[in-house]
């Protein structure tokens, strides 16, 4: 334990190997090997709770990683309290996920490459969170997207899930490059990316620059925690196995946005306009992408929406100052939203398709999937004694006293979220089973992690004071009267899906026609999708081979190519001097001897 | 004073004669014409600039000895035209160009 | 004497290389193969030596004559990355083209010739040697290009020797005129400086054979033709080396030569190199044959490494050296699989790819990983360069990076595009039986990959060795940060 | 060394003779109908006349300049010209050597004596410190070049020989003006000095006239831009063997005379010690000759681009050539004089080269194109000329090279930087032409389907006329490659620059 704490490298170095090991032991050692993809989560979370008891966060390893002619990049990584708290989320959720895989994956034949790319990128994870220099939280941040890029397109067989893998990689990319020109700009101004120094020097930056690095850095974290504009490529993003849906697209990378937030507080603390931007976009991301939810089809659709309006609660949180909210919150969530992802999983695994039409009364067929499944929704839609309801009553108080206004709005996105959860929940679990297959519970390997992740999901709600203090923010206590209202809402919604459930399940195909137009508008995600391919993708491709063949093959290429084309030419001109007769020759010599004469004169003169 | 233009207006017409005659051998005599009135021009220099110009006179003398062997290897090359190609005339001499 | 071994050596390997050739087809390639693992062994030897006593500029000249001391190498700091980087690749694309039966002695004969002019190109301590051996790098090459090339390789051939040549004959000028100023010859020792107005002009002279070499932006039009004409080995040793001799020259030869030209001169270089880091990757992502492909992602690298030279600071030189010594293992890589695939596929046509990974997974792998490179994720060999380049260039340039910025974003677009259009997908039927990587290709494959690694993780390995040649460099330019 | 050889090479005149006599030798031998004997006779005369100029310039206990024959001022053996002497005879050996195969039997021991005459008056035109001396020997290299055109045989030589004839009857006339002006008006005698002193007495435009009447026969001799009409019609149609000598003996002794001339003589550089009076009048001159330069460059690059057959593309790139020369010629380090003996090497080797394939490929029409393939058909001949072909572009370890570097340097030293320029493009624009013979000989297949891997060359004919090609190409090779480690000191000791 100690050992791990106090030596953050290790933590990263160990995933690594283990994922070389994976990759190199093959598919006839997979049987064995696939477990020591267990190990890396489980010494993250060690490391984690070794710094979380002692609270004495370990020295920073850093080193000079770039130095020359006097000035220095420097690189490291240290556990404070904040990296502590994601560690053990990172590396809980991660074991489970991989014990669930185990199971999920067992018949597939690609199974070195999953469990070594799931073993990097709990490395690469926890060396984002670890980091304590801009620069290796940037390497960390990148990895994990490449490696998030590699598992959406892990059955790179299907087209979708190739094409969904890219455009997750070049989404994220956009911000990464928001984030990188921020880096910059800190390297500029402060001289240092080292975190500890940055964070120091923040209060002296000029307002307006900080707030522009404070902008530069959301960007980061919005594309990589999918908030509007950049959410598109999380929907798509379900192409992956879904215990990489699970890990990846739920509670760990998905939350590497609130993390850079809350490691760079100080910087935004001084930035209030971005602060109001954080808030806007929170807002407007929970309750768009609650309304999306409400109509899908899909059941990881419905959860990958809901994941995106969660983050938006957190978003908000933060926009409203609240950092201790927003962590618990993403703590809370990552427990109870992995639960339903494998839940999920398990349920996909079971009646091998993800329509929601073609499920039903599963709660019989599958009591552990199904009971742990209630606990997971039961704590999303905030419903009082689990852990939601604590942590998103923090959220919604801290933002109504910031902004009535947003505070409102998230009020009506946790009705949706209650009325989505459940919609789904009423559907798959109860009434009969309208699928084809015959859908029974997975092995304990898929079960264990299920009920592994229930116990945080209940429990996490009731240690908010010491969750609070180590993150060293005094623990308010519970509002009353928001409490109240979250509740009533809550049980609205779950009536509503209650009632659309009574109208039986033809009631799904009339969702189209009933809502007319504005069904379209909210199953396609409001067209941003379709928005950015026609307007921003395509006209790239026309832009660029436009490009190829004018501006480099005619114009630049043509002016190389030309001027030889153009001595040819004056040689052919020139030739016709010789034109064989005789007079010609000798007058041209004359001529030559009388012109230089004169040119002598004239010079001379 | 009067030697300058006689030898500047005989070169002039060897000159001339290059340029205008067709036939080689009329162009071969105007070019002698040519190094003929220059070699006068240089006695005749020599003598009205009253430095005793005897190196003068003797580098005329080696013009006439060069002007002679010109003439030999001048007429040499006519000859070999003419007979082998039957062409004396400069305009059926332009094979060669380009 | 181990400077002159390493450019001897591979010469009198291309001699027996020849002369073997005519015997059988076996044993110019045991020959080549012989003597650049030796080379490789010598310059190991030789960076042992620098790193004894640390700054050491060792050097090595016939001074035989008072008058113009014409051959001097000299193994500093900043030559040293080059020089392995040369004898890596010489290896590798000995290996790369292990399968050319035309005439195999005088391929080899060629590739190892061109190993030792670009090895004399880093050693060379005079102005004069260094544009001989820079010369001396197109002969070699302008044969290879024309004889075991593709298609149109005459053209080509012509185009790359008439184009580069052009460049470096304005070069040759610039050299010139620095030899009448300074009259010693010997790089570096500029007793007296040449005055600023002369400066001026002076380093556009020199650095237009550099910047045709690098290839900055509008000067790059011969690349792609070279590249797509060129034979494996070629192509390797082209992109992995021949780019490197401009950049080179510019930290060696231009800025210490006229320091007041390079700071006038700054901006416009920054400019063509952030066009250069867009264009190469609009361009890249337009082509449909993968060896252009290839080829403009290397004019997009190497913009990197004109922005980090341009930034005229001390960590912008060492990124600039950290992105050629990357893009030459990446490019080295990326053109040894294309070169492996066109070998058994004969065509270059993304269009007629897809879903290799089933069909090849070995290949498809190491694919993947040289785009993930090439695209600069960090850990890997690409993203060091290109980051300092970045932030040293916003320090310089500020806002003028968005562009840049932009630019690596396309990276991204361009190299996963083409991974998905070559690896994923459904396996396009006519390569049902498409053969995995040989082991010769796997073996030439893993140096790069380990080095690309290695390079990744811990770039202070060759930024400890070009420190005090850039600090002396910043010197020159008045005392940069 | 034992002294009887460093009396017999003290002789001055010795290497003439020598030449001379190898000449009437071989005709006395070819009279007796012995035409092999005669050529042995001919080139054996002129390669110890050739190592006897060598054993001049470089050997020390030789003394120099102080056995200068003063016979009409006429250097024979100075320092600086003993290593050009060496150059000229050298070059005419190797062109006899060939066995001048492609010139008809009767005549073949007739040109050698030609080219042996040529070479003489050649050495006696560089070394000439008298304008007498200066006229005869330069219109004996005249009449031996219009000798040697004609010595091809066939109606298009004789065309080109006629019309070289009238050129240079012209020229010489103008000459003789000159003279006229400058030895008549001047009164200063004819050795050099006293006809500076006499220039000086002229007025300004007189002066100015006289040395630019001078210089005309020097610069057509050379086939400088104005006065190049006759440089590619002759090349193209003189006998492969004759050419070489024509294009790089005479050419150089031409080109050594006019640095000389200008350099040593009219060079501001030399005047403005001398006479600065007459340096300002005569200043005019830099500025005409870097004309000149700068309008061969550009004349004779471009319409090189144009040409198909080998020899006449090489007439056009020999005006460009004597550009570059001239780029250097007024500077004090005397590129020029370096630059003309590389440069004679260079196009004597690919000449020479061509006589090999021709003779070892009769179906050949001088083409370019009609060279494909005959890189592997047959690789020696075929290496000379791709030797060659780089070192006229000046590709850096050919003698070339060093030729190009020290006259642009030369021209840097003379501040002419627009003039380097000109220079340096047009050696890049060179490559089009000369690097186009290099891609036909080795990468372009050969035109025949049906040509075998195996069948080497023809080895009886083709062997015996390669050997100087490849002589030169070794001289090139190592003029190139040596001063790479030595450095450039013992260049200038055989060239005494």
């Amino acid at each position: 334990m100690s050992l791990l704490a106090g030596n953050p490298l290790s933590v990263v170095a160990l995933p690594f190997a283990l994922a070389l090991l994976i990759a190199a032991g093959g598919k006839k050692f997979v049987s064995i090997t696939q477990w020591l993809a267990v190990v890396a989560p489980v010494a993250a979370a060690l490391a984690g709770v070794g710094v979380l008891a002692s609270s004495v966060p370990t020295a920073a390893q850093d080193v000079a990683w770039l130095s020359q002619g006097g000035s220095v990049v420097t690189a490291g990584l240290a556990i404070d309290n904040l990296t502590a708290v994601m560690l053990v989320i990172v590396g809980v959720v991660a074991t489970c996920v991989v014990v669930f895989s185990i199971g999920y994956m067992a018949d597939d034949d690609a199974r070195p490459r999953y469990f070594a790319l799931l073993a990097l990128f709990t490395g690469a994870m926890s060396m984002l969170v670890m980091a304590s220099s801009l620069v290796t939280l940037f390497i960390g941040w990148e990895l994990v997207g490449a490696c998030s890029y590699l598992l959406i397109g892990f059955w790179y067989r299907k087209p979708s899930a190739s094409a969904a893998a890219v455009k997750a990689f070049l989404t994220t990319r956009i911000g990464d490059v928001g984030m990188l020109l921020g880096l910059a700009l800190l390297w500029r101004v402060t001289g240092s990316l080292s975190i500890p120094e940055v964070l120091a020097a923040a209060p002296e930056i000029g307002a307006g620059i900080v707030t522009v690095i404070a902008l530069l850095l959301f960007v980061g974290a919005a594309g990589k925690s999918a908030q509007f504009p950049l959410h598109i490529w999380l929907p798509d993003a379900m192409e992956g196995p879904t215990p990489v849906s699970a890990l990846i697209h739920a509670a760990t990378m998905v939350a590497a946005g609130v993390f850079l937030v809350v490691r760079m507080w100080p910087v935004f603390e001084v930035a209030p306009i971005a602060l109001d931007v954080v808030l806007v976009v929170g807002v407007v991301t929970a309750f768009f992408a609650a309304t999306v939810a409400c109509v899908q089809l899909d059941i990881k659709k419905v959860l990958a929406y809901s994941t995106i309006s969660q983050l938006g609660f957190m978003f908000a949180a933060l926009g409203a100052g609240a950092t201790g909210a927003a962590m618990f919150h993403l703590t809370t969530h990552a427990a109870f939203k992995a639960l339903l992802f494998l839940g999920s999983g398990s349920v996909i695994h079971a009646v091998e398709t993800q329509d929601i039409r073609e499920m039903g009364g599963l709660l019989k067929k599958m009591p552990v999937t199904g009971t742990t499944w209630l606990i997971g929704v039961w704590a999303l839609s905030g419903l009082p004694l689990l852990s939601g309801f604590f942590s998103k009553d923090g959220v919604i108080a801290s933002v109504l006293h910031a902004a009535p206004l947003a505070g409102y709005a998230l009020i009506a996105a946790s009705l949706l979220t209650a009325f989505y959860a459940f919609r789904v929940t009423w559907f798959v679990f109860f009434g009969s089973y309208r699928g084809s297959a015959h859908p029974h519970e997975g092995g304990l390997v898929m079960t264990a992690p299920l009920i592994a992740l229930a116990v945080p999901a209940i429990a996490l709600g009731y240690f908010s004071a010491p969750f609070m203090q180590s993150l060293g923010h005094e623990a308010e206590a519970l509002d009353p009267v928001v409490a109240g209202v979250s509740v009533t809402v809550a049980v609205i919604g779950v009536l509503l899906a209650a009632a659309l459930y009574r109208l039986g399940v033809d009631r799904l195909e009339t969702e189209r026609t009933s809502l007319g137009p504005v069904h379209g508008v909210l199953f396609s995600a409001y067209g941003v999708d379709s928005f950015v391919t026609r307007f921003l993708v395509a006209p790239l491709e026309k832009v660029a081979s436009w490009f190829y063949e004018v501006v480099d093959r005619k114009v630049i290429d043509g002016a190389a190519e030309g001027t030889a084309k153009l001595t040819m030419l004056f040689g052919r001109l020139a030739s016709g001097l010789q034109t064989g007769e005789t007079d010609v020759y000798a007058s041209l010599l004359g001529v030559g001897f009388v012109v230089l004469m004169s040119i002598a004169i004239w010079l001379g003169r | 004073m009067s030697a300058l233009v006689l030898c500047a207006a005989v070169f002039g017409l060897g000159l001339y004669v290059v340029l205008t005659r067709r036939e080689l051998i009329a162009v071969l005599a105007g070019a002698e014409l040519m190094l003929g009135a220059a070699n006068v021009q240089l006695v005749s220099f020599a003598s009205m600039s009253g430095v005793p110009g005897e190196s003068a006179q003797a580098l005329a003398l080696m013009v006439l000895v060069v002007a002679a062997a010109e003439v030999g290897v001048g007429m040499a090359i006519i000859v070999t035209l003419s007979r082998r190609s039957a062409r004396s005339r400069t305009d059926d001499l332009q094979e060669v160009n380009g | 004497m181990i400077l002159v071994l390493l450019v001897v050596l591979p010469l009198l390997g291309a001699i027996a290389a020849a002369l073997s050739g005519r015997r059988n087809a076996q044993l110019p390639r045991v020959i080549a193969l012989g003597t650049t693992v030796l080379t490789a062994a010598v310059s190991i030897a030789a960076l042992v030596q620098l790193l004894g006593d640390h700054d050491a500029m060792f050097a090595w000249s016939y001074t035989g004559e008072p008058g113009m001391v014409v051959f001097r190498l000299v193994g500093d700091g900043l030559a040293m990355p080059f020089v392995l980087l040369t004898a890596l690749l010489g290896i590798v694309a000995v290996l790369a083209s292990w399968k050319i039966d035309d005439a195999p002695g005088a391929h080899h004969a060629l590739l190892l010739s061109l190993q030792a002019a670009v090895t004399c190109v880093f050693l060379a301590g005079t102005l004069l040697l260094f544009y001989v051996a820079w010369e001396a790098v197109l002969i070699p090459m302008f044969f290879l290009i024309g004889k075991w090339g593709h298609e149109n390789r005459r053209h080509a051939a012509l185009k790359f020797f008439i184009y580069t040549f052009a460049g470096s004959a304005l070069m040759l000028v610039g050299l010139l005129v620095a030899l009448t100023y300074t009259g010693g010859g010997a790089i570096g020792d500029i007793t007296v400086p040449i005055p600023a107005d002369v400066q001026v002009w002076l380093f556009w002279l020199l650095a237009a054979g550099m910047l045709v070499k690098i290839p900055a932006w509008p000067l790059h039009t011969w690349l792609p033709d070279a590249h797509v004409e060129a034979p494996t080995a070629g192509s390797i040793m082209l992109a992995g080396v021949l780019l490197k001799i401009g950049g080179y020259g510019l930290l060696r030869v231009a800025i210490p030569y006229a320091p007041e030209g390079f700071k006038a001169a700054a901006p416009i270089l920054a400019g063509l190199g952030i066009i250069g880091i867009v264009y190469g990757a609009l361009m890249a992502f337009a082509q449909s044959d993968l060896k252009r492909l290839v080829a403009y992602s290397s004019v997009a690298h190497m913009g990197f490494v004109l922005l980090g030279i341009s930034t005229g600071t001390a960590l912008g030189f060492a990124g600039a050296v950290l992105a050629m010594v990357s893009h030459g293992l990446v490019a080295g890589l990326l053109f040894l699989l294309v070169g492996s695939l066109y070998e058994r596929t004969h065509t270059r046509e993304i269009a007629r790819y897809g879903g290799l990974a089933a069909q090849v997974p070995r290949w498809a792998t190491l694919f993947t990983f040289a785009a993930l490179a090439s695209l600069g994720l960090p850990g890997l060999s690409g993203f060091p360069g290109e980051f300092l380049a970045f932030i040293e260039g916003f320090g310089e340039f500020g806002w003028w990076m968005i562009p840049a910025g932009i630019g690596v974003f396309l990276a991204a677009v361009y190299n996963l595009s083409a991974v998905r259009r070559v690896n994923f997908g459904p396996l396009a039927g006519e390569w049902s039986s498409l053969a995995d990587a040989s082991t010769v290709e796997l073996v030439a494959a893993l140096p790069l990959v380990v080095a690309i690694i290695v390079l990744g993780v811990a770039p202070g390995l060759v930024l400890r060795l070009t420190d005090p040649v850039v600090r002396g460099i910043t010197m020159i330019l008045g005392g940069g940060s | 060394m034992p002294v009887w050889m460093i009396n017999l090479a003290d002789i001055g005149w010795l290497p003439a003779a020598v030449a001379a006599g190898g000449a009437v030798l071989g005709m006395v031998a070819d009279m007796g109908g012995r035409v092999r004997l005669g050529l042995r006779l001919v080139s054996a005369a002129l390669l110890f006349a050739s190592l006897l100029c060598l054993a001049r310039a470089v050997v020390p206990e030789i003394p120099d300049v102080s056995s200068v024959t003063q016979v009409f001022d006429v250097i024979l053996i100075g320092n600086g010209f003993s290593g050009y002497a060496f150059v000229i005879y050298f070059l005419g050996f190797l062109s006899v050597g060939t066995g001048l195969i492609s010139v008809r039997e009767a005549s073949r021991v007739g040109v050698a004596a030609l080219i042996a005459l040529g070479s003489v008056a050649g050495q006696v035109l560089v070394g000439a410190f008298d304008l007498a001396v200066l006229f005869v020997s330069l219109e004996a290299v005249a009449l031996v070049g219009y000798a040697l055109v004609a010595a091809g045989g066939t109606d298009r030589s004789d065309e080109a020989a006629a019309r070289y004839f009238v050129q240079g009857a012209v020229a010489t006339a103008l000459t003789v003006y000159g003279l006229a002006v400058v030895v008549g008006l001047g009164g200063g005698g004819t050795g050099f000095s006293g006809m500076l002193d006499g220039l000086a007495t002229l007025g300004p435009q007189a002066a100015l006239l006289g040395t630019m009447l001078l210089l005309t026969s020097l610069a057509f001799k050379i086939g400088v831009f104005p006065f190049h009409s006759w440089a590619p019609d002759a090349y193209e149609t003189a006998p492969p063997a004759a050419a070489a000598f024509l294009a790089s003996g005479l050419k150089v002794a031409a080109l050594g005379a006019f640095i000389f001339l200008i350099g040593r003589a009219f060079g501001p550089a030399v005047l403005s010690g001398l006479n600065p009076a007459l340096a300002d009048t005569l200043a005019p001159l830099t500025v005409i000759i870097a004309g000149i330069s700068a309008a061969s460059i550009i004349f004779g690059n471009l319409v090189a681009l144009k040409q198909t057959s080998v020899s006449r593309m090489l007439g056009y790139s020999g005006i460009a050539q004597v550009g570059y020369a001239l780029v250097g010629i007024s500077a004090v380090i005397p590129g020029a004089t370096l630059f003309a003996a590389t440069y004679a090497f260079g196009v004597a080797c690919a000449f020479l080269s061509i006589e090999a394939l021709q003779s070892a490929m009769p179906e050949w029409d001088g083409s370019v194109a009609g060279l494909a393939g005959a890189g592997r058909k047959h690789p020696v001949a075929a290496f000379a000329l791709a030797v060659s072909m780089l070192s006229l572009t000046g590709i850096p370890l050919t003698a070339g090279f060093w030729g190009k570097a020290l006259a642009f340097l030369g021209g840097l030293e003379a501040e002419l930087l627009w003039l380097v320029i000109i220079g340096v493009v047009g050696s890049v624009v060179s490559f089009g032409y000369y690097g186009r013979v290099i891609r036909s000989l080795y990468i372009d297949a050969s035109q025949e389907a049906g040509e075998s891997d195996g069948e080497e060359s023809v080895a009886g004919s083709q062997s015996a006329t390669v050997w100087p090609a490849v002589v030169a190409a070794i001289i090139i090779i190592a003029f190139g490659t040596i001063p790479m480690v030595t450095g450039l000191d013992w260049v200038s000791i055989v060239f005494g620059m």
